[in-house]
């Protein structure tokens, strides 16, 4: 049993920022996108702020190393923004890297030493072809079994996928299900890569091939879409491309202050009420396959912080690296009985106008995984759906008033779960 | 003098990553046995993670067991794509759970990947290798490797 | 100014490890000579501890991606050593990794939110040859000016240096100085990359061209040997061979506890009274070059947290991976005034026996510089000299209580001050 | 419609380093002045450090200044050593302090780097530029590129 965890001072949100997620050309540095991010939060401090009252820069991200050539990018970006010669902290834990920045900067702030962090994420992950960028993830695997099996990070998830089918009947149109979900979420987002819903693909697809020339394509519905192995091929069975986050380019970032100086900075800040962290074996060592237990270990000790239950949470934003990832996440982090997921995702219990909306920016299936900045990515959502400020996809149900963010990394070797209150 | 043994002392060290690989160029699947505890480790570790012991000897695994997850991968990994994997040539890889109680991720032969649906969890498999040559990266010399593998028994 | 900076709750180190540093084969991995550090560290605790009681790994690595293409090592560390659940994070602040990791693992405890946490850093830096881990440590330079300048890091703190002697008229002999302290120490280190003085060296090489039939070679002395260009060439005047730290592999790590506890594991815990930390910009960015301006400002902080002044120093750990490196950070320390380092080096104030003992391990020039191992390779070393445990290099002097260690990354964008206490 | 008006904007945003590194390409050095408190950054910065405003202005550097520091460097960068330099072929890289004030890393051209301890700090430069043809690396494609240099005057 881990011990009861607790913070010594609050700490609150109270602004956030996100770059445009896509593909920027070569020359554009993740470094760049991280100023878009920071103008965007600037400006969303409803009173104000004086960027020389940073204490510090806490910034998640994979690999500035594999696929831009750089390393030491914290003060590189600490420069950009001009916040020299504040502390400036790069944290890898893979794609939770940004996750761990922001549970990093909420101890700092708790323990007394800071008083205001700006804690973010950046990746540039578009420099590399696919191939390439497949070779920088494969590295977070285990480079004496995983890596000489062929494995790929598809193929990790996939593997949960089958171990999910064999133990609970779950069956790849549920999968098929999130995507759909999600990506007419993210047609709501702006800041999305991909800002089209399912449909919406359905008949730019079906334009593509008129205008080529080609027979006009039909697909009686987003299912049938899906199962077309021409639109939507495997890439690990039973996860095909519709299954699977897209590689882009972006950044997000978020204002952290002490809990009793936050109303300075705005009316409404959104505090951190919980938060929990954990680590995992690669896949095989692990007991239960099914099931990603960091996820239950990190949510059991964000949940004992905030003294609430699964069953309190009113939006959630969920790894879904891949659509297998998010179903677990909803039973590893207690939203439903492990099996159960499915019977909310076939009832659309989890979208806008659901009872517990999942990933409503869209995730990171149509948000876009720039995976350095995903983590801060779900907690400026959280940020923007509790202070009533998420346009067209607001969740409109009352009291949306607990939000929690699940950020994983790898194979879910590292999870961290935060809780959000707005009070 | 002190510093070359410090050296091998840890090259040889049976229950690092480098005698792991060397067993398995040797066809031998080793895993390692906590002495206080009786915990197996698969690869070897040299800490228990169970009791924190740290004796730990080396085992071999009789190589027989079933197949308890996989995947059938058409995006091949960059090493697959190099054995001539991918698109055209699917491959399966999954985990094994030995007779022994311990689990590893390998290569998977003996089963249809053009039917991944019809891949039975609890298939029984048995301990197989594959040797292939690669270029040198930043952590293996070029030349053969050998890769552990299981074939599908039904 | 900066804030006044105070921890809410006090730490101590009571536990301490290093691995050999030196040249590993291809097939040991950094998380191999982890194990070795983390053994070395079990049997320094006095009266034991429970490994199930870590609370948390913080792990500073610079680029086991570009090393070891390998990724998320943090949790693959955890698994190493067993501590699996445990939350275990990667930290980058290019050489200063483990220097940060070890601050914000003070940070993390004082916080409240962990009471043990095991801090380290690695590095397997030999799998690549010397041209390449020069690419890798070039990836810490501005890519907009620095590297297409052609600059390489001993190019960095060589221009520091011709910056130094042209303001105070220091000479390439005070760097020898250096060198030749630092090597006599590391030879009386049984951890150190070359556990050889210089005058051992020579005699070495002496004796190897006579067993290859060539002339014996004399030198008048140690002056007369760093000056033979053939002996130690020229890497970025006037920084030669003998004037830059090695490349090699390692693993440091130390466990803290919080002060509460910490008498739990051992009757002489060290405590950790002042932390500082500052980023800067890329040099040329910057108002002084014959200084490093981070320094002061994290001595600043470290200083005031600890309620001491430099001159109650009694013995340092800076960062010298260039001997110029060392000399300045003396002075921007506060040790010696601006430009007055060199007078101290020329009198031997420095050495073992001397009024201000520094580097007695053999710093990073003849200790070595596994990167990511450095920062808390200098916390183990103050962790011994402390304790009156480091044996043949143990300082003599009386009242060794107060010990610095100095961690700088890349071109001392990043610094980190630790200062530490035997009470 | 807006995903790529967005993408163009943050990519021709003349204050990123892809503006700065074209305007290198035309022959022209371009720092950025703050239209607030007049701090010149070099190369441009989005974000004044002095005064935090985010309104600053491309200026384009005469081009003469003095050198402040430097070094003569024998075991060359990967691009340099791709130029031919290195080991047989030493060269010089400093930092020069131009007119405007600022200060800026670059190559340096016309000292005797055979003698680099008779490089003289407070040498007047003048700025120059030195093409090479390149292969392609994570963050630039394959050809030829401009490199800032400078030349030393006396
Ligand atoms: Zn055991
Ligand atoms: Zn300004």
């Amino acid at each position: 049993m881990p011990k009861k965890r607790k913070l010594g001072r609050g700490v609150a949100v109270v602004g956030a920022g996100l770059s445009k997620f896509g593909i920027y050309p070569k020359g554009v540095r993740g470094q760049d996108l991280f100023v878009e991010a920071y103008n965007e939060l600037r400006s969303s401090v409803d009173k104000g702020f004086d960027p020389g009252d940073i204490d510090a820069l806490y910034l998640g991200n994979i690999s500035s190393d594999l696929f831009e050539r750089q390393v030491h990018i914290a003060p590189a970006v600490a420069n950009r923004i001009g916040i020299v010669p504040k502390p400036a902290i790069r944290f890898e834990d893979a794609c939770a890297a940004s996750g761990v920045a922001f549970r990093e900067a909420i101890i700092a702030i708790s323990s007394g030493i800071y008083d205001i962090v700006l804690a973010g994420g950046l990746e540039k992950m578009t420099n590399l072809d696919t191939t390439q960028v497949t070779e920088v993830l494969a590295a977070a695997m285990d480079p004496d079994t995983e890596i000489p099996a062929g494995e790929t990070f598809p193929g990790i998830y996939a593997t949960i996928a089958t171990a999910h089918m064999a133990k609970y009947g779950t069956e790849v149109e549920d999968f098929m299900r999130l995507g759909i979900k999600n990506h007419y979420n993210g047609s709501l987002n702006p800041h999305a890569h991909f800002d089209a819903s399912i449909p919406d693909i359905m008949k730019r697809r079906a334009a593509s091939a008129v205008k080529k020339g080609l027979p006009e394509p039909h697909w009686a519905d987003e299912m049938e879409f899906l199962h077309d192995p021409k639109q939507n091929p495997v890439i690990a069975w039973p996860m095909r491309l519709f299954d699977c986050s897209t590689i882009c380019d972006g950044a997000s970032c978020v204002l952290l202050a002490a809990e009793d100086i936050a109303r300075n900075f705005t009316d409404k800040p959104i505090f951190v009420i919980g938060t929990g962290q954990a680590s995992d074996y690669f896949l095989a060592e692990r007991k239960e396959l099914a099931s990603i237990r960091a996820t239950k270990l990190a949510a059991r000790e964000a949940y004992e912080m905030a003294g609430v239950s699964p069953q309190d949470i009113k939006i959630a934003e969920v790894h879904d690296c891949f659509t297998i990832a998010e179903l677990v996440a909803m039973e590893d982090l207690g939203f439903y009985k492990p099996g159960e997921a499915v019977k909310a995702i076939r009832e659309g219990e989890n979208r806008l106008d659901g009872k517990l909306p999942i990933n409503t920016d869209g995730g990171l299936k149509a948000k876009g995984h720039p995976i350095g900045a995903s983590g801060v990515g779900m907690v400026v959502e959280i940020f923007k759906q509790l202070r009533g400020e998420a346009g067209p996809r607001q969740v409109k149900k009352k009291d949306v008033d607990l939000g929690l963010t699940h950020n994983a990394g790898a194979h879910g070797s590292t999870i961290v779960v935060n809780i959000f209150q707005r009070r | 003098m002190a510093l070359e043994n410090k050296f091998s002392e840890v090259a040889e060290n049976k229950l690092y990553s480098l005698a792991y690989n060397k067993f398995l160029s040797e066809h031998k699947l080793m895993g390692a046995r906590c002495k206080k505890c009786g915990h197996l480790s698969l690869p070897p570790k040299p800490i228990c993670p169970e009791c924190h012991g740290n004796e730990l000897e080396l085992e071999e695994m009789k190589g027989r067991g079933k197949l308890v997850a996989y995947t059938v991968i058409a995006v091949g990994s960059p090493l697959m794509v190099e054995e001539g994997y991918g698109r055209g040539k699917h491959y399966c890889c999954g985990i094994v759970e030995l007779e022994e109680g311990a689990k590893i991720c390998a290569r998977i032969s003996g089963v249809d990947t053009s039917k991944p649906e019809q891949i039975k969890i609890g298939t029984p498999v048995e301990l197989d290798y594959v040797e292939a040559t690669h270029a040198a990266d930043p952590t293996h010399e070029e030349g053969e490797r050998t890769f552990l593998s299981f074939k599908a028994l039904s």
